[in-house]
């Protein structure tokens, strides 16, 4: 199921339409001519547009906001890497096999603070896609994380890590060279690192293959991005396993899971997932790639500036602590 | 079934295979077999005619693996909830309880294993999949944390199809609480044992499974991560004939050891003796 | 060869690469490309068409890539033996210090990059294939303990065979030596940073070469484990092109950033500015 | 240039024939029949097959040892284990991506102790042979042994490594999977291990793929194994590289590079290199592994007493400036 922007935008495509058809030269002649005030028009057309927007965005339900967290034109990490830090100088490999191209890293500088960053990184272009496995991660993409995050400690660099995949590979070489034991052995190692960790889910927060990269002290997500245990393809595969559907049928029960497995940004937050929802530029981040970098920088900066303020072992604890508490159940005496 | 034949003669607390058919007789699941219930109980399970070793709950694992009456479980009142009020889980949920006896896909607690004290975790596959939700998320972290305190070996049979998708985020976050805690025994250099039986999969296999200082395997278990199906439409390459199989991941450098059941208790005394001398020197 | 031509009107100690031919023109060794040796040297030895990295010396790299005037060599007065009493090492090595008015294949001192200070190693292929004997890998270690007392970071540019044959085990035992001391550097924090440069093979590429917490390498250079030759005659397989080169390596996960010649300066400059602010915080 | 016992073992050969047929009960018969005083005939060829052989072998020269050494009857690393050790559990895989089958290990008992070991292995048959890649070990061997060592390490037990190979393997996966980068890693951390290490080179300590599991604090080698930078036939391709040369001439410049090379465990102990030469039985290993396994057995036993002696931090400040001090050089003060 490819994301489709139409989903979403239709209403929001006819004014945008509508308002670049007025913008035209001939019909602002046109118009001029008529005695239309065709820029008090366009004004107007402008707010409604706005207004129709933040409407529309305000209310996306959790199956349109996977069609947009997985939409092409929605920034990339790199994009992001680019617009929030004064410069980058990527590193590439795990030092075992691989330079696994699903992830990137590098060392660069937040406010001329140096910092360690990684990231999951999907292909814009179907060449670059291919290259980067569509950003799902082999066993050496999370081991390649996982050595600049042992950088990042040796050196006493915070780490901030950009989540953005539809989950880790699952292909024959990704079994073969452990992705499992490589997610693993994140989780454990991440957990205990010793320098602070800033995780920004920015668009698909996929499964087992987010988390592998997404254990740090805050966790902070955008607005209109998922975060998952499973798709909501395959949670409905699983619930509603009956192939006769018709398409639209279909369609209708991966809406439904993406509804029942609650994997919006507030939801993430609610369970106590994640620390802070970023909010989007009105229409969503790939409309204002840079007003949406100014924010996650922002908020980098602010809880980097707490974080800096504990020893590591309070960093570790705390962090221990964080993950240990999540979950639902209840308690009796045994 | 009414119990008839040769198990009305032997009596209920004797059985250590209670999954087994009340019947006389069983087929073997892999090649067919039929296999007399007496004959399939005393080999543990295991098709004496192909090896297969067919899935046994968490009762049946204990009481194979632990010393007689050294059990004692631990959290055993923590229960689930439904935080994400998923559809049908409620009564899936109840639908296993009453079907196992079991309140959830781990029991956790402390033994001995020929006399050798240790925390252990035996997952139920029978008990929704073995899935990890919050309760066995915690249950892992909280024996974990028990090893760590009294500085007790830990020993985990895994048993699980993944993370519980009825408990959405939650549930993933149970792959970090449990490595995390496994983090806390390796820097503790407290002995992490993993067995893993047949399926471990997914998130399971993804956190805590795959962190054992040593990992066993029984033979033929399927063992892996996102499964043969998903795996096969992703790449149309051929996969190998023993593709996420115990086997596969020993090749691959994952498994210290392909262990048969019935060694699989002495394999762990002798492990646990080992960890347990000291030499006393160094660090 | 007299001088003449241009080089006549250019003082001896403006000319960074002294080991460029004193004739008007040379030939790149890669493409062929009849090059003018002023605008060869002023390339810093790449050919300007093929991009080719010919191979420097350590004084013409020191000189490309260290403030000038800040280099000061450390133990210029270890000069190797010869404990096997191996044939003909001892007119080898006369005739190599007399070619390369060098003591030995590698040069090391502490220096600053950008005004960023730093301990330094140049290894030097003119000298006996850059091979690693008792003074290089003695040279090395010492350099390495330099950069741990005086915190210091530890860049390396690499260039050798691997390890010297005429010194035998002693030579073997100079990876060991080297490896540790990176070990040292590496537990106590200190940067340590490593660009491969042609050749980077053999016991060098096997011990210090491979440590970095950086490892840059140059374009094209031959860098790897046994030689292409080795590998082909083990195998039969058919290598790839770029087998055992800088991008080979970086494809297999080795190496963290092809530089090329002229930008590597500035990436080391940036790098050591990188780790000497520290955010003070953690551990 | 295959092993081939008859360089050494052509004297010694024709009298283990004139014994072994003596011994046959149709000769016996005849001999007696004939008055021969059969039995003390035997004893006498005995007696001199020892005085030979103890000769012989006294006198080896290093092509020789360098053929015994990799004679195919030699004991292997896991025929020592077996005889060594009062229990093995052996551990597989590098938990990264493969189980190199060309380095065996496990939990031992030393006399009871715990201990974890590790060696290269050959292969005794055809088959095995491959299956072990004639005991050349790839990355994967070299990350196997690294995580045993670790292991022995977190669990304070000894480290004990058996030296047999040829060298790494030098193949195409060997160089994609960083086999470089493993001996190197494995220089680096078992030069800094918190555990006491044993090694014993028990046939071939080829190059930099014997060294990758060398590093030590103790480094006996059996009296006959080879220990070197490069094999004697690489030397002398390097040193007279004339392809037109016969085949015995070629096999003189080996021997010759043998020789130049110093390769046998009395010149590796004169450099310092090892700590213990280990007297073999009359006639090489192979005569009498269960007394060889026991002189190896007692030295391991008997080192290990000391160095369970000294704390960590005195195991490894005296392992670094154990090798921290090989090499010979002359200094003048700058
Ligand atoms: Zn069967
Ligand atoms: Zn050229």
């Amino acid at each position: 199921m490819q994301s489709n922007p139409s989903d979403i935008d239709r209403t929001i495509t006819e004014l945008e339409d509508i308002i670049a058809t007025l913008k035209s030269p001939a019909n602002r002649s046109r118009a001029i001519a008529e005695g239309i005030d065709i820029d008090r028009e366009l004004v107007r057309l402008e707010e409604e547009l706005q207004q129709v927007l933040a409407q529309r965005y305000a209310s996306l339900s959790p199956w349109e906001k996977t069609v947009l967290a997985r939409h092409k034109d929605r920034p990339y990490s790199l994009d992001y890497v680019r617009l929030i830090f004064d410069e980058f100088f990527e590193l590439w490999g795990d030092r075992l096999a691989n330079n696994d191209e699903a992830v990137i890293g590098g060392l660069a500088r937040l406010n001329g603070e140096p910092v360690v960053v990684i990231g999951q990184q999907k292909g814009r272009d179907l060449k670059e896609r291919q290259r980067r496995n569509f950003g799902s991660a082999r066993a050496e993409g999370f081991r390649k994380a996982l050595r600049l995050a042992k950088l990042a400690e040796k050196f006493h660099k915070p780490l901030i890590s950009f989540i953005d995949t539809a989950g880790a590979a699952a292909d024959l070489r990704a079994e073969e060279h452990g992705v499992s034991e490589a997610i693993a052995r994140n989780l454990r190692e991440v957990a205990l690192l010793r320098t602070p960790i800033l995780i920004a889910v920015i668009g698909e927060g996929g499964s087992g293959g987010a988390l592998g990269m997404a254990v740090g002290d805050r966790i902070l997500m955008l607005e209109h991005a998922i975060y998952s245990v499973i798709s909501p393809e395959g949670c409905a595969a699983i619930l509603w396993h009956d192939k006769s559907q018709s398409p639209e049928a279909q369609r209708e029960k991966t809406a439904q899971a993406a509804d029942a497995l609650k994997l919006t940004a507030q939801n993430a937050l609610r369970l106590g997932v994640v620390d802070e929802v970023l909010p989007e530029p009105v229409g969503g981040a790939h409309r204002d790639p840079v007003a949406m970098a100014a924010t996650i920088k922002n908020a980098l900066c602010s809880h980097l500036g707490e974080l800096c303020r504990l020893s590591a072992d309070e960093l570790v604890d705390a962090r221990y602590r964080r993950f240990r508490k999540l979950g639902a159940w209840a308690e009796q005496e045994d | 079934m009414p119990r008839n034949g040769w198990f009305s003669r032997r009596s209920r607390t004797a059985r250590v295979m209670e999954s087994v058919p009340d019947g006389i007789a069983t087929k073997c699941v892999k090649c067919n077999e039929i296999l007399f219930a007496r004959d399939f109980e005393r080999n543990l399970k295991v098709c004496p005619k192909c090896g297969h070793h067919h899935r046994l709950n968490a009762r049946e694992r204990l009481a194979i693996t632990v010393d007689e009456g050294s059990f004692v479980a631990m959290d055993e009142g923590l229960t689930s909830l439904d935080p994400l009020g998923f559809p049908e889980y409620a009564e899936k949920f109840q639908r296993a309880c009453a079907n196992t006896g079991q309140t959830e896909a781990i029991l956790t607690g402390t033994a001995a294993i020929e006399s050798h004290p240790c925390v252990i975790g035996v997952a139920d596959f029978s008990f929704m999949g073995g899935s990890m939700g919050s309760v066995v998320g915690e249950r892992i972290a909280r024996a974990m944390e028990t090893g760590l305190e009294r500085r007790l070996p830990v020993v985990m049979f895994t048993a699980s199809g993944g993370a519980r998708m009825q408990e959405g985020l939650l549930a993933l976050m149970q792959m970090a609480k449990t490595a995390a805690a496994a983090g806390k025994l390796d820097r503790a250099g407290v002995p992490y044992i993993v067995v893993l039986t047949d399926p471990t999969t997914g998130g399971v296999y993804a956190s805590y499974a795959c962190l054992g200082d040593i990992i066993l395997a029984e033979p033929g278990a399927i063992v892996g991560f996102a499964g043969r199906r998903v795996a096969n439409q992703d790449m149309g390459t051929r996969l190998p004939d023993n593709f996420q199989t115990s086997e596969f991941q020993a090749e691959h450098g994952m498994v210290d050891r392909i262990i048969p059941r019935k060694e699989i208790r002495p394999a762990l005394a002798n492990l646990l003796s080992f960890f347990a001398e000291g030499n006393g020197h160094a660090i």
